[in-house]
């Protein structure tokens, strides 16, 4: 690098204040704070230091002021903590004060030093060393004010599970008009599947169908069922969205649900909404309390919507309102959008990918959410739960915890939910059949939730569920019966067991297609696939592109509580936005030299954000895009580009107060 | 293509058919295994003790016989067939690979011999078939196996554990490399719950009754899976499971034979088995022209 | 190079002759000494062999040979007395009651225990009782090999001409005729025993020859024949669970009131016990005298050959033969001093190494018998004065070794001397390439027991096989014939005794031949401290001995 | 033996000390200094493996074996004699076995546990390859079993410092019958020998023989032939 070497009169007519946090003892244990106070002195642009226990503290926000005004100075560094805790915080001190915030600057004396090192001596060095670095940063700040521009006071809520709903509702309910992309034939989600929530035992379908039917009549919410995502552009507060909406062939505006066309379709197919534990029509309603409350057709079971081959369902005198039109098209929505809140849900992972466990071979070995549905009032089973092989009522029954969860073979993380809900199965399924015999196989119970532990002690002691700890090697049948084979590890003894059916909990994974999603949105994804939070503690529900909100368990496996909590919270986070006039960007943004671009697009093809254009021939930096990562700065092979307060020179100056140089 | 090859004790004594069809199948393949010279027992029994230097000889004698020889040919990929064997060796590889401090005492302790320099690649003979590709065997297969059933039994030692990491041949909990054989020499795997259950390994000698009972199991399962015979990658495994078959009344039995005598016998050279077995296998598959 | 100093095992001035060895190597290859005439061998024989010294021998003063000409030594352990008083014995008390006690627990000894129990006697009622450790004996240090005439150009005729010239013609032709008739019987057994003889690859015996042999009829495995024979032998014995009794001696025969032999007084060398063992038939298989140091020679031989046997079947009054007659093997290693007297095979003469003197001269057929040859080396080094003399005053000659691996190929001496080659490199000499320095040494009793064809001696109840008889060889035995001698009289041996045992009837216990025994000493007037059997020779240091008291 | 002649050296037996000549072998220096021997000697000449002997010399931290017989002494010799190795001798009857390795292992398990340490190779005196020779085993090839241990004289002293507890010299014992019983060809001028003797083929031959006087059985003997 060039600037590196390049030799620079050092600004002499800055006066610059430091700080020095003690942080307590976090950081005055491991620093020496006096000394970083004399030897920070002896720079000449450095006119007034001093530290103090609390810099962040009422009195210590004093104490600059009183020097800003005292001293005249011209900025000011904080040694103390990370610059993404405090730095909001001190540059408002220098607004108050009237000094532009860009000329404060953090030094982070405690991430970088007092809680990394041990030998005090050394650690003293450093934080001289990154003190001065922030003080050769400060003194060649530019003044730069936020970037202002308008919004589209309009949401747009992806997945329209109980997250979605509660966002949706949410936003709906505060005024604002909100879009709901669904990709399947109605909302609800997996909720709707449920049989009864724990730890209280509620009826799902009795809390969620009236949110269902509230989204459905709410005059602020669009609701767009069999729809996708195709792509997002702009960025926060004016976003561009398009939406493919894939046909229904039934109109839900003149669909009366008469179900003719059901009993006259002659096509057969395993019902998703019951797992594949029922069937139903190609012409057919996910199930009664669906949003649309609407048939449609399964283009891929239909036998074609050729009159010739079939196309009963489209007569006249089967569909009276001529609702079916199987001429329906794709079509493709676009909307103006000012915050997006991603809640698109979770999959249940792959039970083919367990062979050992042979739920793609073997019928009486199901899916806890088969179960649900076998528990359910309104599912295949009518409440009480049968044998999928013989349809009979099952006397013993193993539920098998962490199925593809805390697998290093699968996937490492807890799936969070799945030993309650087992729980609650078992418990359920006990208070139907009194004499039967449940085994549970589990690695640790984790009823982290409120009134969870006591529901897990309920369902041990009260309904007698024969907890075991250990993982199940194996599960086959063999002449009717479901054998297992596990190990109890706390009783070092090996098990072999005989039940009539076995519960897979199989982990959480997030929902197909959210990568692409994720990349068309330019959010991160995390290593387990979820989406990634800006900051699991200061930012859990946003996302790292500004506008961009995050809801359930996209984000991470959580129970019905939790996504709830976090759907408003998204809410509102999104409503903070769209109630504002204007909204404010960073203006430490890339710049642009024309005269040295040299329009070979390398620095397009490296940002993250979308933020540069070619125009002309040469590059162009959208600043309201553009977040200041800096990736185009170290790619443009004719140091064109250069990010304010970022400059080579900076850089360059900072390096050598870091290397000792100055 | 040109390979070492450690053949392992019981492949020297009990079940010579194992090596005799392999030696047969590779030939017809193109795969010449050269044997290791001098090669040492792997160390399966001190093997699996925990003790830092002795447990490692056994292998690295002949890990250093094969570097050498390994010099003279260009290879330093040593295929094995025995399970234990091969778990045994593969092990000891890889702490040799990644634990410095543990090579360094065993080459201290090898005083009369040259060190070794960990670069050998253990391979089992499946992989390498494996490698060679599933694809290219069955356009070499002459008696395609139609209509034989066959239970593929993996036992243990082939895939656990996976410490160090990268010891089993396949997916520890649902292998599918053996079924891929069966496939490819025309032959259909039975689905077989108990393909990865142990067998019961050294209990046959002092605690038979645990080998009989895990054995029955194995061999009940495959046959109500209607296999043919089981074919099997390991010399101790099939000793157990052959014990296990004497324990039964012989319309429970199933026969057991290696896998590679399958392969020969598809590849048209000697398996090796026994000649009321080749002709149980080929009436099964094509009535008399084979016979 | 310094006179003293050592190069490569050898001093400085040895290394000098070995030079001249070296020059005249190469004549030597293309030239072969002439035999000796029977005349010749003779004249030498009386003139070097120490047999043939009147001073070294007396006539008995008792017993069956009294007159006979006997080596003092062996004349001394003759007029004894015994260990123990018989009135200190209990006989009432048996210890063991067997029905086949042999006493040796060496080749012959085992040989008779198996035949024995092939013949039918249970292994319970055999036992062995031995010295040292079972096979611990001569049998196990030959390294040779054993005659047998199994060539088709051979035959049994042939080895009987070459048994009776090798004794000149001394021999007990019955017993010589057994010997050679029965040899290629016994070579089948040890085959079909697995003793592992040296063969070519379909299965031919290697044969070679031997001092004295007209037919290559030595077999040999490697030059451990003996280890390979006793090793396979005890393995069998101990299979077929035959009674072992080891670290005892046999220290007097017991006999009954039919004057037959019914057993012996055993004593525990560790725990100073006796033992009284009852048996129906008695196999004296004790081995030979060397260890008596006749004429003050080194010897070959084993820690515990001490004549014990012709001591206990002389005081039974079994008749001796022929112990005037000691074989000297005429290659015993002269040099280095910790290995002096131990035997250098007579096969590495087979292989082709020349006895050459200090000069590189040849002076005899590298085969003569074993008496010839050794006589020819004794004149070679104190008549001619052309031995090499080593740093402790003995003299002996040049073994060319060298020779064999340019006669038969590099590596022969490592393939088929591995125990000699072994021996003189812990010593660094290396014989592959050096000659070695030999004299002869006490090998061998020739003379011993006389026996019948059927191994039974002149006193009843008692058998006896092996080096511990008299009259197979005559005066002088060919090299190959004692292993085949204990091999085939050892096997006659326990079948016959096991055939007397199932007749036999015993009666009461007596040790009244000793009684009369030392009767016979006192009127003969012989006044002595010496007991006997010695069962151990004495080696403690002289300083030791002088100083010892006799407290426990 | 004068002592100005012979240099000295101390020697501890049995962990007393004793000055000998130091060009005595370990066995005439115990006897030099005093001791006869019952046990740990016996032929003295290196066949019969009674006398081996353990022992270590001053700054060095090795065991080293060797017959007492054959080593001689050094300065500083520290020795202790194995009188005997404790073993079970197992029975076999040769004539119903098999020449396999599976049938050695039946014997003899332990062999099964080889660490292949090669310690036993290290303590043997006869210097030969034991661990080796196991491993052939293993490997089933009983001749080369043969050819490294045919030196064996059954010591013990592998025995003794092996890890897995084997009897290697009665291993090979076992192998080595049973190569020799039936993996190597019996002669067959043998055979044919003794049948012609049993059947008598000789036998008038030697009758003559036996009837001859001394001088025309003298005269046979330098007539005879000698083979080249």
């Amino acid at each position: 690098m060039s600037a590196l070497t390049a030799h620079r009169e050092r600004p002499t007519k800055e006066k610059i204040g430091v700080f020095v946090c003690h942080c307590g003892r976090n950081i005055a244990t491991t620093v020496d704070t006096k000394r970083v106070v004399e030897e920070i002195l002896k720079h000449p642009a450095v006119v007034h230091a001093e530290d103090y226990d609390y810099v962040c503290s009422s009195p210590g926000q004093e104490l600059i002021e009183k020097a800003i005004k005292e001293k005249r100075l011209t900025g000011f560094i904080v040694a103390a903590c990370s610059p993404s805790l405090h730095e909001t915080t001190f540059r408002e001190v220098a607004e108050r004060t009237g000094l532009n915030p860009y000329k404060c600057e953090i030094a982070n004396i405690r991430e970088q030093d007092s809680w990394v090192h041990e030998d005090k001596e050394k650690a003293t060095e450093k934080a001289i060393k990154l003190t001065k670095s922030a003080v050769e940063k400060v003194i060649r700040n530019e003044e730069l004010e936020p970037i202002k521009v308008g919004l589209y006071k309009k949401a747009l809520v992806i997945g329209g599970g109980i997250a979605g709903i509660r966002a949706a509702l949410d936003i709906a309910d505060a005024g604002f008009p909100v879009v709901l992309v669904e990709k399947g034939s109605t909302i609800g989600g997996h909720m709707a599947k449920l049989a009864e929530t724990f730890p209280t035992l509620d009826c799902a379908s009795c809390i969620l169908t009236p949110l269902m039917s509230a989204v459905a009549h709410h005059s602020n919410i669009r609701l767009l069922t069999l729809s996708e995502i195709m792509d997002v552009e702009g960025y926060l507060g004016n976003f561009h969205v398009r939406i493919k909406k894939n046909p229904r062939y039934v109109d839900p505006e003149k669909c009366n649900l008469c179900n003719d066309c059901v009993d006259i379709c002659p096509v057969t197919v395993s019902s998703e909404f019951d797992e594949g534990l029922s069937l139903r029509k190609a012409i057919y309603i996910p199930f009664p309390q669906a949003v649309p409350s609407s048939y449609l057709i399964d283009l891929d079971a239909c036998l074609g919507m050729n009159p010739i081959t079939c196309g009963k369902c489209a007569e006249p005198d089967i569909c009276g309102p001529e609702a079916v039109n199987f001429d329906d098209q794709t079509e493709i929505i676009e909307e103006d959008i000012g915050v997006i809140v991603v809640a698109t849900g979770y999959e249940l992972y792959n039970p083919e990918n367990i062979g050992e466990y042979g739920a793609d071979k073997y019928l009486d070995v199901i899916t806890s959410l088969q179960f649900e549905r076998l528990l359910s009032p309104s599912g295949p089973a009518v409440g009480i739960p049968k044998r999928p092989s013989d349809e009979k009522i099952p006397k013993r029954i193993a539920f098998i915890h962490c199925v593809g969860s805390r697998d290093e073979r699968h996937q490492p993380y807890c799936s969070h939910i799945c030993c309650t809900y087992s729980a609650k199965h078992a418990l359920l399924f006990k208070e139907l059949v009194p004499d039967a015999d449940i085994y549970s196989f589990y690695i640790d119970i984790r009823a982290v939730g409120k009134n969870y532990e006591d529901f897990i002690r309920r369902v041990q002691e009260e309904a007698g569920v024969h907890y075991i700890r250990g993982k199940v090697s194996r599960i086959y049948e063999q002449d009717g019966k479901v054998k297992i084979f596990g190990v109890d590890t706390l009783l070092n003894k090996r098990i072999e067991i005989e039940v009539d059916m076995a519960v897979l909990a199989l982990s959480m994974v997030p929902a197909h297609g959210i990568e692409d999603l994720a990349s068309k949105m330019r959010i991160q994804i995390d290593g387990s696939g979820f989406l990634q939070e800006l900051h699991p503690k200061l930012h859990p529900v946003e996302s790292a592109t500004s506008g961009i909100f995050l809801a359930g368990a996209a984000q991470s496996p959580k129970d019905i509580q939790d996504t709830v909590a976090q759907a408003s919270a998204a809410a509102s986070k999104a409503l903070g936005i769209l109630t504002q006039e204007k909204i404010s960007h960073i203006p430490t943004v890339a710049t642009v030299d024309t005269d040295l671009c040299s329009g070979c697009r390398l620095c397009i093809s490296v940002c993250p954000y979308g933020a540069i254009k070619l125009i002309d021939e040469k590059a162009e930096v959208k600043e309201v895009l553009c977040e200041g990562c800096g990736a185009c700065v170290s790619t443009c092979p004719s140091d064109a580009i250069s990010l304010r307060n970022h400059t080579d020179e900076q850089v360059s100056s900072m390096l050598k107060a870091l290397v000792g140089e100055i | 293509m040109e390979v070492l090859y450690y053949p392992g004790c019981s492949l020297k004594n009990t079940y010579p058919e194992f090596e005799k069809s392999t030696y047969a199948a590779c030939e017809k393949l193109g795969i010449n295994l050269v044997e290791i010279p001098e090669w040492n027992c792997c160390g399966v029994v001190p093997s699996l003790a925990t003790d830092n230097v002795m447990r490692h000889l056994g292998a690295v004698r002949s890990f250093i016989n094969a570097q050498e020889k390994g010099k003279e040919i260009g290879t330093n990929v040593v295929v094995t067939l025995c399970s234990m064997c091969y778990n045994v060796l593969k092990r000891v590889n890889l702490i040799l690979k990644e634990q410095a401090d543990v090579l360094k005492n065993v080459n201290d302790f090898i005083d009369d011999q040259p060190d070794y320099v960990p670069e050998l690649e253990i391979v089992h003979f499946l992989n390498l078939l494996k490698n060679v590709g599933f694809d290219k065997l069955k356009e070499r297969i002459v008696i395609p196996l139609r209509g034989l059933k066959v239970a593929p039994y993996y036992g243990c030692a082939l895939l656990r554990p996976d410490r160090p990491k990268g010891v089993p041949i396949d997916d520890p909990e649902n292998p599918t490399v053996i079924e891929n054989l069966i496939r490819s020499i025309g032959a259909e795997p039975a689905e077989f719950p108990f393909k990865t259950e142990c067998c019961g390994n050294y209990h046959i000698v002092f605690e038979p009754g645990i080998v009989e009972m895990r054995t029955k199991k194995i061999i009940g399962s495959a046959r109500s899976e209607k296999a043919d015979v089981i074919l099997s990658p390991c010399p101790l495994c099939t000793y157990n499971l052959q014990h296990g078959n004497e324990t039964l009344d012989r319309s429970e039995q199933v026969p057991v034979i290696f896998f590679t005598q399958l392969l020969a016998l598809s590849l048209g050279v000697k398996s090796h088995l026994s000649t009321e077995m080749e002709n149980q296998i080929l009436k099964k598959i094509g009535g008399e022209k084979f016979v | 190079m310094k006179k003293t100093e050592i190069i490569e095992g050898y001093l400085g001035y040895m290394r000098e002759s070995i030079e001249a060895v070296e020059k005249t190597r190469a004549k030597r290859l293309k030239e072969t000494f002439p035999l000796m005439s029977l005349e010749e061998r003779e004249k030498i024989l009386k003139k070097f062999h120490p047999d043939y010294k009147e001073e070294a021998k007396r006539p008995a003063k008792v017993g069956p040979n009294k007159g006979d000409l006997m080596p003092h030594e062996v004349a001394d352990l003759l007029e004894a007395y015994p260990l123990a008083k018989p009135k200190d014995i209990d006989l009432s008390k048996v210890d063991f009651d067997v029905d086949i006690l042999i006493i040796g627990g060496g080749g012959a000894g085992m040989t008779a225990a198996l035949w024995a129990n092939y013949t039918g006697a249970n292994a319970e009622t055999i036992l062995i009782v031995q010295k040292l450790r079972l096979g611990d004996s001569n049998s196990i240090m030959s390294q040779g090999g054993v005659q047998a005439a199994d060539k088709p150009n051979d035959g049994p005729g042939l080895h009987y001409l070459d048994v009776m010239g090798g004794g000149h013609f001394t021999n007990d032709k019955k017993l010589a005729r057994r010997l050679v008739s029965d040899a290629p019987m016994l070579i089948k057994w040890h085959e079909d025993l697995g003793v592992i003889y040296d063969k070519e690859s379909d299965g031919t015996m290697v044969t070679i020859h031997g001092g004295g042999t007209c037919r290559k009829r030595m077999h040999s495995a490697r030059d451990y024949t003996g280890l390979e024979i006793v090793r396979s032998l005890k393995d069998e014995v101990l299979n077929k669970n035959i009674s072992v009794l080891e670290f005892t001696s046999a220290v007097e025969l017991l006999t009954d009131e039919q004057k037959q032999v019914a057993g012996a007084v055993l004593y525990n060398m560790e725990t100073q016990e006796y033992y009284v063992a009852k048996a129906k038939s008695t196999i004296l298989t004790t081995g030979g005298f060397g260890r008596l140091h006749i004429q003050g020679f080194p010897t070959t031989n084993h820690y515990g050959a001490t004549a014990d046997g012709i001591i206990l079947a002389y005081r039974v009054g079994a008749k001796l033969r022929d112990l005037d007659a000691v074989q000297y093997h005429p290659t015993g290693a002269a040099y280095p001093e910790q290995i002096v007297g131990l035997l250098v095979t007579e096969k590495v003469r087979g292989l082709g190494a020349q006895p050459v003197n200090k000069n590189g001269e040849q002076f005899v057929y590298p085969r003569e018998p074993r008496d010839v040859e050794a006589s020819a080396i004794i004149r070679e080094c104190y008549k001619r004065n052309n031995g090499i003399e080593t740093p402790t005053g003995m003299k002996g000659v040049w073994l060319d070794s060298p020779m064999i691996e340019i006669l038969q190929g590099e590596g022969t001496i490592a393939k088929k001397l591995p125990a000699m080659l072994r021996q003189y490199k812990r010593f660094d000499i290396d014989m592959t390439q050096d000659p070695i320095l030999v004299f002869p040494t006490l090998h061998f009793q020739n003379g011993g027991v006389i026996v019948k064809e059927n191994a039974e001696t002149t006193v009843q109840g008692l058998f006896a096989a092996g080096e511990v008889t008299g009259g197979t060889h005559g005066k002088n035995r060919l090299m190959g014939n004692s292993i085949l001698d204990y091999s085939v009289f050892g096997r006659i041996a326990g079948i016959n005794a096991a055939k007397y045992a199932k007749k036999a009837k015993i009666g009461k216990l007596t040790l009244n031949h000793v009684t009369k025994y030392k009767k016979m000493l006192k009127e003969a007037g012989i006044e002595t401290d010496r007991k006997a059997p010695i069962l151990l020779p004495e080696y403690r240091g002289e300083k030791v001995l002088s100083r010892t008291l006799e407290i426990f | 033996m004068s002592e100005e002649k012979n240099p000295m050296a101390t020697i501890y037996i049995m962990g007393k000390a004793y000055k000998v000549p130091n060009t005595l072998t370990i066995m005439k220096a115990i006897e030099y200094a005093g001791y006869r021997f019952i046990r740990s000697c016996g032929c003295r000449g290196g066949f019969c493996g009674s006398c081996t002997t353990f022992y270590r010399v001053k700054n060095d931290y090795k065991l080293y074996v060797d017959l007492a017989c054959q080593k001689r002494v050094e300065d500083e010799m520290y020795i202790v004699q194995l009188p005997f190795m404790p073993a079970e001798k197992p029975k076999w009857d040769i004539d119903k076995m098999k020449p396999t390795t599976d049938e050695v292992i039946r014997v003899f398990p332990e062999i099964a546990r080889c660490l292949s340490c090669n310690v036993c190779t290290e303590a043997c005196p006869q210097d030969i390859e034991v661990m080796r020779a196991i491993q052939a085993l293993r490997r089933g090839d009983l001749e080369d079993v043969v050819n490294l241990t045919f030196d064996c004289i059954s010591c013990g002293a592998c025995s003794i410092r092996c890890p897995a507890e084997i009897t290697h010299y009665q291993v090979f014992q076992l192998a080595r019958r049973l190569h020799g019983k039936y993996e190597t060809i019996p002669a067959k001028h043998l055979m044919e020998r003794v049948k012609e003797i049993e059947k008598g083929n000789f036998d008038d031959k030697m009758s003559k023989l036996m009837d001859m006087n001394v001088e025309k059985l003298k005269q046979l003997y330098k007539k005879r032939e000698i083979e080249k």
